[in-house]
């Protein structure tokens, strides 16, 4: 496994993507390895506001002469991602992991069909990246609320080596719908495993879905983390016999099969 | 010339290798973080409280930020005294880590029952009590708000165990001083200082408290002057009892005050969250300060805060 | 299209422009900061408290920053009720400021004798007791930790003013809720919550309080969820009583989080020391904050909290 | 008088001087001047670690293409301090100012003698600049623990009209002794007045010597300042008749016979 891991890392670049989102590169002096949708644990080098790190999924691994290149896509919601935001290229951070469960694709089934929904994104583009490098066929479906809420659309389409399908809730691009609505029409009898990330009740519609079609759905979650790394029990969700693991260790990603029906 | 630093210290007739331990439920049985921070290395580890039988806690959302802190109500969820009797406690001990095994009750059996089930184990150093749990039997008043409740409660463990039993105190008790008199004329080794502030935050959109809860118990740097306050005012009133000080302590310095105001050894919680390694990097700190400042025992430091 | 946000909210019979003041000693006496927040465009200004004379305070270091927050002890050094009526009250009046003036003493008698001096001045639209204050009479205990001592000193001012009679609670009083009770019974139109919490911050290097007096007074943003919790238990223990909340308040999303938790205006304190414009932003924000959620009037936000 | 304001600032440089010191400066994008003595409250724009701003006298102001050039010298002694030497050019921070009483240059009888300890250097550097642009003739005593810890000593020399007299504790470097030690053994008749700034003891050192000698001194103050204003009333210090004044008003330049012997 991945051996996770605290280093200080740099503010490499960061680009606009939308009016409130954007990607990050961090390099990472140290080593660090990382399989599409585990996530890190990001915050600054001193002080105590924020006082505890943020979780981000990474977007994708590269190498550069000077390090490794986490890259990230972040949505500005509050505190530390407004920071992150303005703080000045050269920053320092501070960096633990990789940590988490990620996404199965080694066992994953013939033909997996990958759902993004907004800021969900990167954990799917991330998997979208690593299946093709692989050669394994799939699907992806991207939703978003807006055309201009929609994040990387070229570089999605790019990482895809099936269908892309954009779809916007109010029709601006793609699809018109949500994305979650737009799969289900669109589903294909060949879909094998759903690999999704997205807002909550997103996930919910696709547990939903893949009951349905008795398929597995593999859905990366967001609940509010202190530690990280499993200490805090602050991050739980509920599995279907009523007890609460922590989503930093079993997860984030769950097979929606283990999961309560309201997770 | 680099001073050498003695940095054992006594809690009571507990010897502890350096003064600072991991705080119950923020490290959790005491082995999920060995790579970052291995309790060997320690003072001791407190691990999260134990219940007679596994607890699944609240329901979530369970933790949120505060400037400087954060709110939890986890409700206590733990696997057990028997599972970490069985699957924890056997590589702690070969560790050579000192085990302090905080327990919880509703009742003043259910306490009883966890001591007496590690009774039959080897490699448990002390005994913490948290009492800032609803006492089922006294209408759910907690037993650290209750002297005589908690008189009664310690009475009772004190006749179980000859091992060290230390009472960790709540804050939010109107008289602690009454509190601290009681649990120590009872038999308690060492009073803990202190557990979470209640406390409250509120999701302006939403319109509802930021944890399923309602409220919740307030730590980190946040409550360290609070905390501080405690420990010395309990320090004063009882100069003779070992304390353990513990709110909000971040670095090595942190750990200096509290041991300027009365305790014997120090706690780090909430620490550990935004960094794995914290209670590691708090002994470092401390031994780097008394090098600095020519503090060959950190024992001289205990209650040495110099009032006005 | 924008929603028009009403911003006028009621504590008892007075009516404010807006929920936000200045809370007392962060804002001087009104006239200090004009140049950064004009007092008239606040809710109303809390005056510095005022005693019979002027006092000099408490010798320095008076102040230190802890985490989130800082410890004062300034011992209510004030220019004395004369030299306010004569050189400060004329030109908040003529401003239009809604003046509230905060009230202390260490006997009934001077409480009574601020009061009655301030009973000849136009201008006046409250007084805000802070019984945070020793008790000479009653052995030094706070008037604002006996219900019994507070019961006298309300009704006696009751007595001697027809203007509303906020009464500002301690946060270390043992029972918040009997000491609401006791002022409220006796005549109080409001509670203010909270005064400062009792704490104390160490310098390690030197091994003494931080602040010359040993124990300070904790307030800013650390406060926040403590002061919350505290007024929400009061609002619900006493659901018709105007309260004003206060503690930590940096933003105007946090001033709507004491006004869901049952306040009916805020105060901003140490907010005002890192920002001199502070109040004015708290009062910006909050109607920002009303126009994105679609609140058209912010006393529809008062006791809006959801509890579980 | 010069109006105060709220600004973001820039960090436009810095530059390290000492182990433990370094120069900054701020672009401040509006007005802003300030005469010597004068201080001002420097924070982060956002976050509440510090949550007070730090207050910081003046070391110069200049003018530049983009706006106002405000020099500091700044000493890494704690939380906010150590964040200014790391923090990335470029970066934004919140400046109130210009804040206090600074030296009355102007009513500065004729021939002051300019004393700075340690970190105390900085507004007395800008009172020299200021009396030699005016002609007013002076000498300067400047003294830290070592040579390395002498801040800027060519431009203290070039800021200099008269005689500037260089003191170490340990002698590696000018004369040897405390600096008022110093100024005591070459002490000159016509010096009329002395304008200092440094530790607390070299201040009641100074104005012992004053009382001595029968001179005024104007001493720059240094008390733990929450606000800068006036409103706070954490800063005071003591005057000859007992009551407490804040110095970030009446001060932070207080001339000695106001004060208390021990303020
Ligand atoms: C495993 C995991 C992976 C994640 N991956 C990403 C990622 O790749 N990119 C990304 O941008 N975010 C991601 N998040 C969410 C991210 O951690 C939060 O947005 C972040 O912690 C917010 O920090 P803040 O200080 O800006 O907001 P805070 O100031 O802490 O919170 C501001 C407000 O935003 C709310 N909030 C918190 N999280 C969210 C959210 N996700 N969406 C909307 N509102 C929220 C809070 O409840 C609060 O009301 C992930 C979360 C988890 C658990
Ligand atoms: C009017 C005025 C002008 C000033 N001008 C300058 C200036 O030009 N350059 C400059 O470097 N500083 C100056 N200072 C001092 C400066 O404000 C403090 O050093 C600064 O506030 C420390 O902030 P911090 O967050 O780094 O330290 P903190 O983390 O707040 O404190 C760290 C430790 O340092 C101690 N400390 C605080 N101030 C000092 C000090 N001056 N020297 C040694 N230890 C201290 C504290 O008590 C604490 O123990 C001035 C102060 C005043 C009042
Ligand atoms: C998430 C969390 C869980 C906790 N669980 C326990 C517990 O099980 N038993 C206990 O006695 N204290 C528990 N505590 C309290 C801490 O041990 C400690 O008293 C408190 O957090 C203050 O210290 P800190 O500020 O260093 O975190 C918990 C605290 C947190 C933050
Ligand atoms: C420096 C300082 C001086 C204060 N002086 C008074 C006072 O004279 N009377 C009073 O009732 N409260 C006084 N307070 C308490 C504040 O009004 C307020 O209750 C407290 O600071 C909490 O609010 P905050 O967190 O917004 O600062 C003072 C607080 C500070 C920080
Ligand atoms: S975030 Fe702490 S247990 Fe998962
Ligand atoms: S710093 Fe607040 S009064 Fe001077």
């Amino acid at each position: 496994m991945e051996r996770r891991s605290d280093q200080p890392v740099i503010l490499a670049s960061r680009q606009e993507l939308s009016p409130s989102c954007f990607a990050l590169e961090l390099l990472c002096p140290g080593p660090l390895t990382a399989t599409p949708g585990q996530f890190i644990m990001l915050g600054p080098t001193a002080g105590a506001d924020p006082l505890l790190r943020r979780p981000f999924s990474v977007a994708g691994v590269g190498e550069s002469p000077r390090g490794v290149l986490v890259q990230l896509l972040v949505k500005e919601v509050g505190k530390f991602t407004s920071l992150l935001r303005r703080l000045p290229i050269g920053s320092e951070l501070s960096l633990l992991g990789p940590l988490g469960q990620g996404f199965r694709l080694l066992e994953a089934p013939p033909r997996p069909v990958l759902v993004a929904g907004g800021i969900g994104l990167p954990p799917v583009l991330f998997a979208a990246r690593e299946l093709s490098q692989r050669g394994i066929p799939f699907d992806l479906f991207y939703g978003a609320a807006s055309s201009h809420e929609l994040l990387l659309p070229q570089e999605v389409k790019r990482a895809t080596n099936g269908l892309a399908v954009f779809c916007t809730d109010d029709g601006s691009f793609g699809e018109q719908g949500l994305v979650t609505e737009v799969l289900r029409r669109l589903w294909q009898k060949s879909y094998s495993r759903i690999l999704a990330c997205g807002p909550t009740p997103m996930l919910y519609a696709v547990a939903q879905l893949a009951r349905e079609r008795q398929v597995e759905a593999e859905l990366s979650l967001e609940e509010p983390m202190a530690c990280g790394v499993g200490v805090c029990l602050g991050c739980v969700v509920r599995l279907h016999d009523g007890s609460y693991v922590p989503s930093c260790q079993a997860g984030p990603v769950f097979l929606a099969s283990q999961l309560a029906e309201r997770w | 010339m680099v001073t050498v630093v003695q940095l054992a210290t006594q809690v009571g007739s507990l010897t502890l290798r350096n003064p600072v331990l991991a705080a119950s439920g923020t490290f959790g049985y005491g082995l999920e973080l060995v790579d970052f921070c291995p309790p060997e290395a320690l003072g001791g580890v407190v691990t999260k409280g134990l219940s007679p039988r596994p607890r699944a806690g609240n329901p979530t959302p369970r933790i949120v930020e505060t400037p400087a802190g954060m709110i939890n109500s986890i409700g206590l969820q733990n696997i057990g005294v028997e599972a970490f009797c069985t699957q924890v406690l056997p590589a702690l001990r070969q560790r050579g880590a000192t085990v302090v095994v905080n327990v919880f009750g509703e009742t003043e059996e259910e306490y009883a029952t966890v001591v007496e089930r590690l009774e039959r184990e080897d490699g448990v150093a002390a005994y913490e009590l948290n009492v800032s749990c609803p006492n089922v039997g006294k209408g759910g008043m907690e037993f650290g708000h209750d002297p005589s409740s908690l008189d009664l409660l310690v009475r009772m463990l004190r006749r179980l165990t000859r091992r060290p039993l230390w009472v960790k105190l709540s804050p939010n008790a109107p008289h602690l001083l009454a509190v601290a008199e009681a649990a120590l004329a009872a038999g308690a080794d060492a009073l803990t200082l202190v557990n979470t502030f209640r406390a409250l935050a509120i999701d302006a959109k939403k319109r509802r408290p930021a944890v399923a809860t309602g409220f919740g118990g307030l730590s980190g740097p946040a409550i360290k002057p609070l905390a501080l306050r405690l420990v010395w005012e309990v320090h004063r009133a009882f100069p003779q009892a070992p304390l353990v000080g513990i709110g909000g302590v971040l670095t090595g310095e942190d750990a200096v005050e509290f041991l300027l105001a009365g305790a014997c050894a120090v706690q780090v919680g909430t620490a550990t969250f935004r960094n794995p390694a914290a209670c590691l990097e708090v002994v470092q700190q401390l031994q780097a300060f008394c090098q600095r400042e020519g503090v060959e025992d950190v024992r001289e430091l205990i209650g040495g805060l110099r009032w006005r």
